[in-house]
């Protein structure tokens, strides 16, 4: 991971994360960006459950390009407040969307052209303070957004970038078309035959995957169907401790800084209890061909 | 024997009636998620919820959901896709209702999810948009649900995040190529505020059993009016809160102690 | 079938079939809109494998939008030829695309916008002939085209409409989100315990799906990947017969006006020599949630 | 010993020698697919191949393809996708090379598909784009091939639907906005033209053994440019032909009698 994320993820990378929205929220890779004391990253998704309001308040980014960003359960992101109203730890500059033109901006990235129109956001204010937003001929006119990289978590991948993920995948598509690179950190590694056995479900072209991580829980608090539920009171928690910054820098230290990776992480964790026991294996696709 | 319930039961069970039988529901988060429930094993058992996550699904989840995107909501879903794909149909006008959280709300029905004070140095930055600007546009009605404070019902928005009916005049969203009707209800913790045939300003329809026209009036930041008959809305029917409770066993959404 | 087509394509239908390209062709379906004589459609597809000229050399066809209508193992569309040639048995019309543009055209209806632009077809004299294709602003603008009804054909559905498909889709999800309302044919009717294990295969929101017709062998002699092969002598056939007029005749008599149904083709056509033996089952994915 | 060939599968093996390895190939249909896997067995270990139909490759098909949809094309696959998908990583510069069929080809390397004659009232109406006009514009370079006979090498096709090199004047192709660089080899039954960097007239660079340059010019639709160089092309090695025999055992697209 930290390989993955010295080698990938520059200081002023334009990031894609957390695009399933709620679900497979790749936080380890978020964490050792903050570890590794990245700087002036722009953020892409659509919501993001607290790992934006994270990587906000350990100073890493210079602009948001979201539609929301907070904590799912809890509310507001309390990082993030303190960013834009007192410019704390530092001003970012916030380019608002909704769900709906996130997804477009990725879109008109992805078939590499300047905008893509839209009927949504006519009459939202957002028009006014996006200046990648613009209306002419009655529609609104989204910009295109290009991530230098995606970072995804998905349940399993093999080591040549070929990568399974199941569930809503809200704008994970096309933010690995869209991007330049895909990081993919994933539950299992598994054999090509695996990933292989099922082409439909592999997410992006493996000519755009550059690093494959295997972080088992690398999703932890998020859910990741099959594996994790959500960890509603790691959320909870995050939400109170984050209300100052002094209870958000304790959360940091606890959490992140005092953490080495991934594994050690986990150890604090009660992963058992969130851990999915039922199965609901899906009925195999018969991909017989002779 | 009456039955004891929060205000966020009577406001899930309100919310709930808005749902018709075979409506496509765009269902967003928190108590929206329960008045889907509800509504599904009750009176409406042939509406579909469509999350923007990236599922649609007839039964709601057999367990608790903390977000849209927990693991049981996509067991069983009828459909686990991209959001575009969501967001396609609602462009078509296929969604028949959305449901909006927000912050604030104004005498015309606009939601600020985004910024108190001026965006450029906020008083208050709030999370955004997610869907609901896209709700508020493209589903074909819509409701949001409130906490009702004077600080929340105001005059106007300063900023318009999810476009109710703008400035209050006539056809303003037909004007602004706005596809879908607009807004039908703000359900708060007082009461039930509706809008006129063909959208406008918001009045009181109905007040929550132990309010008063009085209360809610001074709990509103514009002279807010009142319906010639409103009335006291209906509180939740035991059926009601027996689904709520199934699907918010502890309380989470609805403030419930157990 | 008959019931399908009789309530869901009128005359004059805007019709999009053949989504998938060279795989999983709804020749059945297409072939009971020629006995039930159906007038004036407007075909919808990219690539046309015979299907297409078929429906054009029995007359039921007023429109076609597509970016390649023939034979792809055999080469030119002979009906084709003479309905733009020679107005036989009817001059159609030709709204000329390319692969790339008639699905740009189908996710402009999906999103209902009036167009969305693209890089490609720049330079290309398809936007001399095409009214649907506009360049401004140095790009090409595709218009939005929705078709009335899709027809797919796919390996599994279950009778309330959720179905499966797998192997290359081409523009089969634009098209069926497109769709007012789409029609499913399939190779095998199976339970909602089936579909539903794997809401990721699903290909449209059953809101759209107005009719599951379960017909086997329905895409021959288009391959569907774990069932059928490829028939290519059939096709090799049908590019001789139809050559000429009457030759096309008679292969429609044989072929289509003297069959009732399906399963009576079937039984003309060797069909174990077709059907493929060898089994390549997926990985399932686990769907657990508790 | 002199091994025997068909011109088909000589055009197979200049084709496949177009393709560098590491190439990302847009493979289209016929020919190509016989050439992909030659370069793929040869020197091309790490070409990719992808598929309009919404397929990436690494290892060409294990069976006889009739077309790039075909069953064996699908097993084995590294990604099994939508067309629009396939096309985005074209349209962002992704494909290197491309392989177009053509009816018609002009000396500035138009291709037609569509029209012989009038649109409104053609001579012959060919099958249409495809995804060749596509491929034209988007990828990096593209080659075709096509039977060597003077209706089909024409001065001017009249009507464009893959653009080469246009009207063939400077920069042509930029004027017009179009992203990839253009048409680097006409590959016929007789011989090999070429393009001159940056675009423009084609040229013969070298012709088949068994033809000659003035044969080439007598089945040519204008007076066509003779390169300097001019050489004879090289044959197919034996482990050209070997692939190529192993892919179209029945001699399917490269018409050998068996």
């Amino acid at each position: 991971m930290a390989e993955a994320i010295e080698r990938f993820v520059p200081d002023g990378a334009t990031v894609a994360i957390g695009t399933a929205l709620e679900p497979l929220i790749p936080f380890a890779a978020g964490h050792e960006m903050i570890r590794q004391g990245r700087r002036d990253l722009e953020l892409v998704g659509p919501i993001s459950d607290a790992l934006f309001d994270q990587l906000i308040g350990a100073g890493c980014v210079r602009r948001v390009t979201a539609a929301w960003v907070g904590n799912v359960s809890e509310g507001l992101g309390h990082c993030y407040r303190r960013a834009c109203e007192d410019g704390v730890p530092r001003a970012i500059e916030v380019h608002d969307h909704s769900n709906f033109s996130i997804s477009l901006a990725l879109w008109a990235a992805a078939w590499n052209v300047p905008s893509l129109p839209t009927r949504t956001l006519l009459g939202s204010d957002i028009l006014r303070t996006n200046p990648d937003l613009g209306v002419e001929g009655g529609l609104v006119h989204v910009n295109a957004v290009r991530p230098d990289v995606a970072i995804v978590h998905v349940q399993r991948a093999d080591d040549l970038g070929r990568a399974h993920a199941w569930g809503p995948l809200g704008i994970t598509e096309e933010a690995g078309l869209a991007a330049d690179r895909v990081i993919v950190t994933c539950e299992e590694l598994v054999d090509a035959s695996v990933t292989l056995s099922d082409p439909n479900r592999i997410l992006f072209p493996e000519t755009k995957v550059v690093a494959v991580v295997h972080e088992p829980g690398g999703a932890h608090p998020s859910p990741v169907q099959g594996h994790f539920k959500r960890d509603h009171a790691f959320y909870r928690d995050y939400a109170e401790r984050s209300r100052s910054r002094e209870g958000f820098e304790s959360w940091l230290k606890q959490w992140v800084r005092d953490v080495n990776d991934r594994a050690s992480y986990l150890t604090n964790i009660d992963v058992e209890s969130m851990r999915i026991r039922t199965h609901r294996p899906s009925v195999p696709a018969d991909f017989g061909d002779d | 024997m009456t039955t004891r319930y929060t205000p966020q039961e009577l406001m899930v069970a309100v919310a709930s009636r808005e749902i018709r039988d075979h409506d496509l529901v765009f269902v967003g988060m928190r108590l929206p998620i329960l008045a889907y429930a509800v509504a599904r094993n009750g009176h409406a058992p042939n509406a579909r919820g469509l999350f923007e996550v990236g599922l649609m699904r007839d039964q709601p989840a057999s367990a608790f959901l903390g977000t849209m995107g927990d693991p049981p909501n996509v067991a069983g879903a009828l459909w686990a896709t991209r959001m575009s794909n969501a967001m396609a149909l609602m462009a078509q006008g296929n969604v028949d209702l959305g449901f909006i959280g927000g912050a604030e709300v104004d005498r015309f029905g606009n939601l600020n999810t985004s910024y108190v004070g001026d965006p450029r140095r906020p008083k208050v930055k709030l999370p955004g948009s997610g869907g609901g600007a896209d709700i508020a546009i493209l589903s074909r009605r819509w409701v949001t649900l409130m906490s009702h404070e004077r600080r929340r019902l105001v005059d106007r928005v300063s900023f318009i995040t999810s476009p109710g009916y703008g400035d209050g005049t006539a056809r303003w969203r037909k004007r602004n190529g706005i596809l879908g009707a607009g807004p039908v209800a703000i359900i708060t913790t007082l009461g039930v505020l509706r809008f006129p045939e063909g959208g406008g300003e918001a009045y009181l329809a109905s007040v929550h059993p132990g309010s008063s026209v009085e209360e809610v009036r001074a709990e509103t930041g514009w002279d807010l009016k009142v319906a010639d008959d409103v009335s006291e809305t209906s509180a939740p029917t035991p059926s009601e809160l027996d689904a709520i409770r199934r699907f918010d066993p502890d309380g989470f959404w609805t403030h419930r102690s157990t």
